[in-house]
């Protein structure tokens, strides 16, 4: 049945509106659990709020667990869906600076958006920087061209790197996620005893 | 637990909800009406073996003795099947066969071990729903060699069964017929097979250079 | 909990509710779709409409802007942008269901200045730009939905920026406690 | 709300337990459902004639690929122009697999006559490749046709006759007669003018 769109079941004049309602949930709920705080987004580096790390994981890890049950019931083709292509090495390198970047400046793109939302200048600034930072990769695309396009494997998934099943990575994914979120509790508690001071 | 807290009962719902989803698609998922009961190389090694062919000369049999062991199932048209067919057969054109109705019958057959014996035309038309139901688990399924052309034609001497009933044989020398009808036929055989050679291999490393 | 006053502490969703809800939103995506969500897309088209209206010439010859300028629409034009426009408008539901949306603010650690705050967002955000498009994507795109659909390349992506963001969290502290 | 938040931990925990009996293989297999495949079954559209056949190859069509599914030592005897050998047993392996699924490639089963070419067809097929063909009449019918057309009667319609050129050039094409250094440019433009008419007669060809 699904993808409904690449399977022509709603058709494609209605993506553009589906993509705004789409976009309407994700900022609702990214601000609504909090993402509009750069000081709430930096605070998981920080062990003083946990609140990313608790959302993401439960995003990711029910998505994962979702998409496989969706795909038993025959409700989705995962064989249609996009995979993400892996470039290794600039993919490392490009998460590498990114993580730089989220701590310098405390958000990241989607979050800053609902961020300017509300009225944060900050995001407004970090909006402005992800402008320069492109419009920069863009003008001296040229100089690093090769090494872009270097260690490209193509849209595999990791069952095709390893070998090991989907399932697998789903359960240890949810093992690995709800013993951090225990543990992050724990570590959130003591840290918050040494901050007495904490506004948002 | 966290200071955000307002309604803990909140998230219980939503996990709840997600779980009910879940229950729910199970029950309504629809199972797929049939399996695979032979792998792809299962089904290759019962084709090359030429299990399941039905030969005209047991039809004979079949046509004399009515204990209804085998099962006629003509899979042509009706338009076809009213024009003529082997006295005793049943009319199931093809598009038809995996009819829920059909498949209770040929369950019922498989039970009770009869032969399930498809005739089309010939023995190409027949061929597929064949291969089709014996990979789908059903093992008492046969294809009648010849199909309804050679019945047709050789009604009375079904006994002895001529060479052109059965399939897959070379009816001429090719090599010969090829260098009769040209003096260089020979040699541009062997030198085009040899030039494939050459270019399959490239090719194989192009595709796996693309990936 | 629901003693607490709006002014006292801002209410947000349980994490774990929105947590689940962002999964399911993530899995729809995918079931409507077939594809994931995104927001550092929308500004490369931003980037790439500017340069184009600016020096369409420029954006012809640059080898990486030109992949982006359809032949016969705008830039714009993009499920990508389409979606962020979703996301300011979402954002601004919420602001005002749960009375965030306040005057222009700066918000910051109580040992920086705002000044800085700015200085560092800009930097912070250049360095997300740039590093986003060797990643294919940022943490919507790449880390979220990528691993979320198993992509090899979106949890390298999303171990990548959590891993270097404890990494260098210690030089940044000042920043932020 | 510590109890809640254990009871939610077992919840997911099962919740993911659940999806390791999910069927992995629908991950990676494009097999076709046997619905489908009898539907594909029924259609003669996988048939093409010997004259299709023959005109591709004259033509160098580069979506041609022609797949002998014979034993080896009968291709080594005799095969047709750039064929590629992949015997009927040998089709599920890596080097069979190969030669199918190829983009814009139209793969054509060929044997000795349709019936092994078939098999190998419904096996493809259900494996969901696409794009594959079966050769009518094999080269049972090719030797018939192409390179020994029988000419038709008097009666029979025009047609027929020009399919029957064509024949008689093809087959000369492919015997490689003594006319292939005197006139092959002009045999090929002939041939390709007749095609357009010709392929309506096709369909009475084996």
């Amino acid at each position: 049945m699904g993808p409904l769109i690449p399977n022509e079941i709603i058709t494609g004049d209605w993506n553009f509106v589906i993509a705004i309602l789409i976009g309407i949930a994700f900022g609702f709920l990214l601000e609504a659990s909090g993402f509009s705080s750069s000081r709430n987004l930096a605070g998981v580096f920080y062990g003083y709020n946990f609140v990313v790390l608790r959302v993401f994981f439960t995003a990711v890890i029910v998505a994962m667990v979702g998409l496989l049950y969706f795909d038993y019931f025959g409700w989705l083709d995962l064989s249609k869906i996009f995979i993400l292509p892996t470039y290794l090495s600039p993919m490392i390198l490009g998460s590498v600076i990114m993580g730089i970047g989220f701590v310098m400046g405390g958000f990241c793109p989607g979050t800053s958006f609902t961020a300017i939302a509300i009225g944060k200048m900050d995001a407004l600034f970090f909006a402005i920087g992800l402008f320069i930072g492109i419009f920069i990769f863009g003008e001296s695309f040229p100089l690093f061209k090769d090494y872009y396009y270097s260690g490209s494997m193509g849209n595999v998934t990791l069952t095709d790197v390893t070998g090991i099943a989907a399932p697998w990575f789903a359960f240890g994914f949810t093992v690995i996620a709800l013993a951090a979120f225990w543990v992050s509790a724990e570590i959130e508690k003591k840290v918050r005893k040494n901050t007495k001071e904490y506004k948002f | 637990m966290h200071v955000h807290e307002r309604n803990p009962k909140r998230t219980l719902i939503t996990i709840l909800l997600f779980a009910l989803v879940i229950v729910f698609g199970w029950i309504t998922m629809k199972k797929p009406r049939f399996k695979y009961a032979l792998t792809p190389q299962q089904t290759v090694d019962m084709v090359i073996g030429h299990k399941g062919c039905f030969h005209p000369y047991e039809l004979a049999k079949v046509l004399n003795d009515k204990s209804g062991e085998v099962v006629l199932i003509d899979i042509r048209n009706n338009f076809d099947f009213a024009r003529g067919h082997i006295p005793g057969s049943i009319n199931i054109t093809a598009v038809k066969l995996l009819e829920k109705d059909n498949i209770k019958q040929m369950d019922q057959w498989k039970k009770s071990g009869v032969k399930v014996v498809f005739y089309h035309d010939d023995q190409l038309q027949a061929n597929g729903a064949w291969m089709l139901f014996r990979q789908i688990g059903y093992e008492n399924t046969f294809v009648l060699l010849g199909g309804y052309n050679y019945y047709a034609s050789h009604k009375d001497n079904l006994q002895k069964t001529e060479k052109t009933c059965l399939k897959g044989i070379a009816k001429y020398d090719f090599a010969e017929v090829a260098k009769k009808s040209g003096t260089v036929a020979n040699e541009t055989s062997t030198k085009t097979t040899k030039k494939v050679k050459v270019r399959r291999k490239k090719k194989e490393k192009a595709a796996s250079g693309g990936c | 909990m629901n003693k607490h006053k709006i002014n006292e502490k801002p209410h947000y969703l349980n994490p774990y509710f929105g947590g689940v809800l962002l999964g399911l939103l993530v899995v729809v995506t995918f079931y409507i779709t077939g594809r994931g969500l995104g927001a550092s897309g929308s500004v490369k088209s931003t980037v790439v409409t500017t340069v184009n209206a600016i020096a369409p010439q420029h954006a012809e010859n640059n080898p990486y802007f030109s992949k982006y300028i359809p032949k016969d629409k705008s830039p714009m034009n993009n499920w990508l942008v389409y979606e962020s426009f979703g996301i300011l408008i979402g954002g601004l539901l919420s602001g005002v269901i749960y009375g965030r949306i306040k005057k222009f603010r700066i918000e910051h650690g109580k040992h920086t200045t705002s000044s800085k705050r700015l200085i560092f967002a800009v930097l912070g955000g250049a360095l997300f730009g740039f590093g986003s498009q060797f990643g294919r994507g940022c943490t919507s795109g790449a880390a979220l939905v990528g691993s979320a659909s198993f992509s090899f390349g979106g949890v390298i992506v999303m171990l990548g920026i959590f891993g270097t963001g404890y990494a260098v969290a210690y030089f940044f502290r000042k920043l932020w406690i | 709300m510590n109890k809640n938040y254990i009871f939610l931990t077992v919840l997911m925990l099962l919740l993911a337990l659940g999806t390791f009996f999910v069927p992995k293989k629908q991950l990676v297999s494009h097999e076709v459902k046997p619905e489908k495949l009898l539907l594909d079954i029924t259609q003669p559209s996988r048939y093409v004639t010997t004259d299709q056949v023959a005109k591709m190859i004259i033509e160098h069509d580069p979506t041609l690929e022609l797949i002998d599914v014979r034993p080896a030592d009968e291709y080594d005897k005799f095969s047709l122009p750039d064929a590629v050998n992949v015997p009927l047993k040998d089709i599920l392996t890596p080097e069979g697999q190969d030669n199918l699924g190829i983009e814009d490639m139209n793969a054509v089963f060929f044997s000795n006559d349709d019936i092994m070419s078939d098999q190998a067809w419904v096996i493809s097929t259900r494996l969901g490749y696409k794009n594959i063909y079966v050769m009518k009449g094999g080269l049972n019918c090719w030797i018939e046709t192409i390179i020994n057309p029988v000419e038709p009667p008097e009666t029979a319609p025009k047609t027929a006759f020009e399919t029957y050129q064509f024949r008689k050039a093809a087959g000369m094409y492919f015997t490689g007669g003594n006319s292939i250094k005197t006139d092959t440019g002009v045999k090929k433009a002939k041939i390709k003018v007749r095609r357009k008419k010709k392929e309506k007669a096709a369909s009475g060809g084996c």
